[in-house]
């Protein structure tokens, strides 16, 4: 057992923290590390710069274009990129449908999409859940009939994420009512622009447009976008769903929180002194601090370990996600009363008016609000739990 | 010792219940939040006529005599609907605090006036960086002759843009080794400014600038120089109705979660039938009902002028109410799954509204400090 | 509304202050009030000088011989003892066979029973679980078979605590096999000293002799001991948890043991300074207090509820025994590594030898180990949750 | 970066553990610990043979050149079996000590006879009323011609009856604010006088009375008044070990809990069944296997001479496993209902093994400050 760095991944350390340094550009990282109102155009800027350097996909093998880095090198990257104010790159793409393809797609398909991802050239979005399945994925009611050469999708997906700048969806479908509900659905790749999809933004509760319904209306799909097998759909879903959780645990970007909590709570004033000097409150810092640090360790462990990872995943998905809302709701309670304030136009970069308190309060509340999503969403943190007790404890 | 509501007081729960019920559902509450200055008179008008503007004060100024476990009775069906409209500021902090420390004649001028619902006031007391601490004031005042200039900033004060007189407080030079006095200054005084803002949760507050605002002995509230007291006491009557406002909005939770859970299928049965929601309901409804006997203590004790008794009374309260809020909330959030986080959820509502009480007048660590180090001083 | 005791229940706690200040024999209450290991003699000693005060009961009316106490009285006679170092009195007498047999009795049991519960002549112990029973009660397995005039009772009970002192065991046997398992229950008054039990005791994770098994071995028990009507005895029993939930808020037992926490924080050195200086260490006791705060108005909400203690004395048994743990374990960590040592005969008054620490040390960690079963016995606190999941929110 | 063993590791493992399901069942440990001395000796022997009393001693010495790394595996494995054989006390702390501090001469006299088994040590530094600061230091040393002599009390002493010397620290005239000197002490020196008692886990720990105790110059370890660093890192070596144990004693707590849930019936299935009881054996393993990665965070820098970052890692360490701990024995009595508060079950004794580790050494509050405390001085 060693916890040190070997000295080729500080040097790879070294070498991406210098990229980043030259590279990430100032408005993109002060944007970032303000929390302000990400945009798409942001985002593919930086997948382009990535792209260029080849660092496209931290994640992907040498054969479809990555860099072909071991755990601990992507876990590097992440971090570095999260502490200089990189935005994230968009998982959905990436991490999600790319894995999928690489696995069960055939060669056709690989040519076709891999490249427009890693360039940033295609935004892909998922059309897992649907209204009423919720957890209970295998419930979908989407359907796809085949007529011909095509598929005729009819039917809703919802909360997709980022859904309304996406060129790109890939889909769980139903293809069979036989068998048990997992065993006839099917994973389609569908164009956005193919007539008959509608997207209609969901208000969150912090206000925002983040996520949408997508709905399907005869939507003709052709057959030659159907990944691996009809009806296998259930275990590329599952194999999907492993690869998001292990993403989830967020060390990188909660690693930055941490530090901009900090300076928070160094330059917060509370009354006559700042907030770093309240005990209960560097308390509450410190033991997040620690739980931050089991939780990267944890990470590396299940990352270097020998089989790969396996269900012990959701122990990531659930302590990532717990931790990054405990950081979020710190942010809210250091900044205090001034995460009143509801002003949604100072979440823009050019925002002219007055802000209420330091700039880390305007979105303070917002993020609180937002960040309740991660416990829901990728797999409810009921549902790890219960895949821990089957899986793990095999109950 | 009982918790019994006398005839009266089960009278006004259930009218104001009934009101809000047919005149204040989830749209109307939408509509008159995008309106955009937090105040619907229709609906302020009925709360005068059932006698809810004046029912602490006494009954030469137009009021009814109660106290503040009918404000629980009130703020705890608000909580329950909601309610963006001013009461707290202008009922309980501004009118409280006049018929605490006025004069006779701001009292017989204002006190009427916020019985019948024809005038507001705000208590522009916090300022920035001051967090929760509720003694941090730097506004300066000045003597000019026989007046006083006051110059400052003060921030999240409810309710500042649509108040007819601003309760202010400062310091002699904005010295904090000098003691705090009181103002009240007319909202078309020149030199005040105010920016406004909405809340996360629908309400209107504001930042409000004092440049050289000129004010008369007159215009003083309390003594000179008295007037912490005076402010603690305002607050913590606001804490007592805050609390009782966010166990309403507890009770409001934990029952529109009970119904989610019971008609939301998952895995082919209501997620009603898994234990661990269960379980999770049990303990929110246990939360819940701790927090209720709190805010009901922390209404027993708000009149009280047992100064020590009192905030130590008020600062437990607001530490349980806070976390118990916090636990509901979220745990609610979380079992309404997608459809919490999002805002057409009457959930999504109330937990915002829940979170941003607990931020107000101190949050949950800072009043279970206050408790702590009342430990320290009494050893 | 009104939190205010009335000058009538404020005269009340001082008549009962001033007797306790009479009457408590200092030995006693110097043992309580040091937890040393309590004796049968003692709690036997002070039931006698309650009785003779006409106090012997708090809870029952005055037709059985007790005093007539409202609810929110006998709960200032409990807090009021328990601040003035009283010893417990025996529950399973006076607040468990008693109720049933007032309510369910008939005239000669009322006549035989109460008044030696009342005087502390019978020692009664409770004949509820089984082994492997658990909180699944009604799953028992002991047998009463009619013979005659006679039951003849087999099997065997246990967790039957201070059991080795009772000369009278209050059981739930099975009467017959038909129907669902509450059905064949019945409820029966047995005499410890009956040929054919046998007590055995268990020893505790904290190595006293506090519980204890009962074996029955073809045990003759007169019909007449047999409670209310055969078969009916789950109905009996239900009653009587009922009662025991309420009890188990033990309110004035933990504002007694709160003040003692408070002032070993405030005597305990913590280095250079006492403990109570540590914001830390204050900060937990403060939040006991507010939650043991919130528990007693809980407490008096419910006692003074028109409608009487319903399902939701549940919260009463959780809360209460959680905030118990809480002290508990808040004692101990108070006096730190003094809470290592294990010396049992120091549990006695007379012990001569040295101790560890302050005497405060010397049952801290014992009591912190035992005290785990508040939360296992008297129904788990898992089954309070599923009994406020059906009953109070009617899921 | 790197989370495997190395074959030695495994080998060693495989061994120690075999060897201890095997030769230290739950009643052999029972009979240890009822035999009063807390030390088996062909248990300690058997130690010896398989090497592991020397592990981390250097090869000149008769060890095998081992790091704490090593001793988180021993460790882990005593947890599992809840071991009470001196250990922690002979090799990890003293042992451990003298190898870092100690003068050749001291080296040579000791060490071997650890690695062999022959002889036991015991450190000395904890005084009561210290609680868990680890600098409370106020036994007196006082110059006598050449030699020194000691009066003080220690207590909470590991195995100090059993130990052929006691590493005893001091102060000048026992004054807070003179440095920290440390002694090497006979332990049949005069003036010596040991009060010992089993701990609630079935240890063996004493208060020492120092009573004039004469030492000489050649009886120190280290410099003069600069004995600090090496206690701080002697103790946070032990911290560190005291983590895996804690670690090893979670998993057997765990899996022993599990098996119990699988066979234990309650209304009419096993418990293993109910969803809370699942998701609670969720939440107990993820403690567990946080804990276990601090552990080895705590292990990886316990040999570190880099002070800050040492006792920072060592400090998050034993916050976590001690809250960990916490929970994960609670928890586990509690699943483990009447059963689970009874001296029968070796669940108990885990859990009392757990919640006695997280007082040794500064509890999880303690070293939580530490880490916050840290937070401020970086400021």
């Amino acid at each position: 057992m060693d916890l040190n760095y070997t000295p080729e991944q500080e040097a790879f350390r070294e070498e991406v923290r210098r990229f980043l340094k030259d590279n990430l550009p100032k408005d993109i990282r002060e944007r970032v590390k303000k929390r302000l109102r990400p945009d798409k155009a942001m985002t593919q800027r930086w997948q382009k710069i990535l792209f260029d350097k080849g660092w496209g996909a931290s994640t992907w093998p040498r054969e479809y274009g990555g860099p072909g880095w071991s755990p601990v090198e992507q876990l590097i990257f992440e971090e570095e990129c999260a502490l200089a104010g990189a935005p994230r790159q968009l998982d959905f793409g990436l991490r999600m449908v790319a894995p999928v393809i690489m696995t069960f797609g055939n060669e056709e398909q690989k040519e076709r999409y891999l490249p427009r991802i890693l360039s940033g050239e295609d935004w892909w979005c998922q059309g897992y859940s649907e209204p009423g399945a919720g957890s209970d994925l295998a419930s979908l009611k989407t359907r796809a009939v085949r007529e011909g050469d095509h598929y005729v999708v009819n039917g809703q997906k919802t909360w997709t994420t980022l859904g309304q700048h996406a060129n790109w969806i890939f889909c769980l479908v139903r293809t069979s009512n036989e068998g048990k509900p997992q065993e006839g659905i099917s994973f389609l790749l569908i164009d956005m622009n193919t007539p008959g999809i509608e997207v209609r933004p969901i208000t969150m509760l912090d206000g925002e447009h983040e996520i949408n319904e997508v709905y399907f209306d005869n939507v003709k799909v052709p057959v030659e976008n159907l990944v691996g097998e009809e009806n296998k759909g259930w275990t590329y879903a599952k194999f999907l769903l492993g690869h998001e959780r292990t993403g989830l645990a967020n060390v990188g970007q909660w690693k930055a929180m941490m530090k901009r909590l900090r300076d928070i709570a160094e330059e917060q004033p509370d009354g006559d002194r700042v907030l770093i000097e309240n005990t209960r409150f560097r308390d509450r810092l410190a033991q997040l601090e620690i739980e931050l640090c089991a939780l990267e360790l944890t990470v590396l462990r299940v990352l270097t370990d020998e089989n790969g990872p396996g269900p012990q995943a959701s122990i990531l998905k659930i302590r990532g996600t717990e931790i990054g809302q405990a950081l979020f709701e710190l942010v809210m309670e250091a900044v205090g009363p001034d995460a009143l304030a509801y002003i949604p136009d100072a979440l823009e970069p050019d925002y002219p008016g007055s802000r209420v308190g330091s700039p880390d309060a305007t979105p303070a509340a917002g993020d609180y609000f937002n960040m309740r999503k991660l416990s829901i969403f990728g797999g409810s943190n009921e549902i790890q739990r219960n895949i821990i007790a089957q899986r793990v404890l095999g109950l | 010792m009982n918790f019994n509501l006398t005839e009266e007081q089960q009278m006004l729960q259930d009218s104001l219940r009934r009101f809000l019920a047919n005149e204040y559902g989830f749209d109307k509450r939408r509509d008159i939040i995008a309106a955009g200055n937090g105040l619907d008179k229709p609906t302020w008008n009925a709360f005068a006529e059932m006698g809810l503007l004046g029912y602490t004060l006494p009954e030469e100024y137009g009021g009814l005599g109660g106290n503040a476990m009918d404000t629980l009775l009130v703020m705890e069906s608000f909580g329950r609907a909601l309610v963006v409209e001013p009461y707290l500021s202008t009922v309980v902090l501004g009118a409280g605090i006049i018929e605490d420390a006025g004069s006779e004649e701001q009292k017989e001028r204002i006190l009427p006036k916020i019985a019948s619902g024809e005038e507001f006031l705000a208590f522009a007391h916090q300022e920035p960086g001051g967090r929760h601490n509720l003694d941090y004031v730097r506004t300066e005042i000045q003597k000019h002759g026989a007046d006083y200039i006051l110059n400052g900033r003060k921030t999240a004060v409810l309710n500042a843009a649509g108040a007819h007189y601003l309760i202010v407080s400062g310091r002699r030079h904005g010295r904090p080794t000098e003691p705090v006095s009181l103002f009240l200054v007319n909202h078309d005084t020149s030199g005040v400014e105010i920016e406004e803002y909405t809340t996360h949760d629908g309400h209107r507050v504001a930042d409000v600038i004092l440049d050289s605002v000129m004010v008369s002995d007159d215009d003083r509230i309390g003594a000179r120089g008295q007037a912490m007291p005076i402010v603690e006491k305002g607050v913590d009557r606001a804490i007592a109705a805050l609390c009782a406002e966010a166990v309403g909005a507890m009770e409001a939770l934990n029952e529109t979660t009970l119904d989610y859970v019971k008609t939301r299928q998952q895995f082919g049965m209501p997620l009603s039938k898994f234990q661990v929601v269960q379980h999770r309901l049990a303990d929110m409804f246990i939360a819940a009902e701790q927090a209720k006997s709190m805010a009901i203590l922390a209404a027993s004790m708000a009149d009280s002028d047992d100064r020590k008794q009192r905030r130590e009374a008020i600062s437990m309260a607001k530490a349980l109410v806070g976390q118990s809020a916090r636990f509901v909330g979220q745990q609610a959030v979380q079992l309404h799954g997608g459809m919490g986080v999002t805002d057409e959820m009457f959930a999504a509502h109330l937990f915002k509204r829940l979170t941003l009480i607990n931020l107000q007048f101190g949050d949950a660590d800072y009043h279970l400090g206050q408790v702590s180090d009342g430990l320290l001083k009494s050893a």
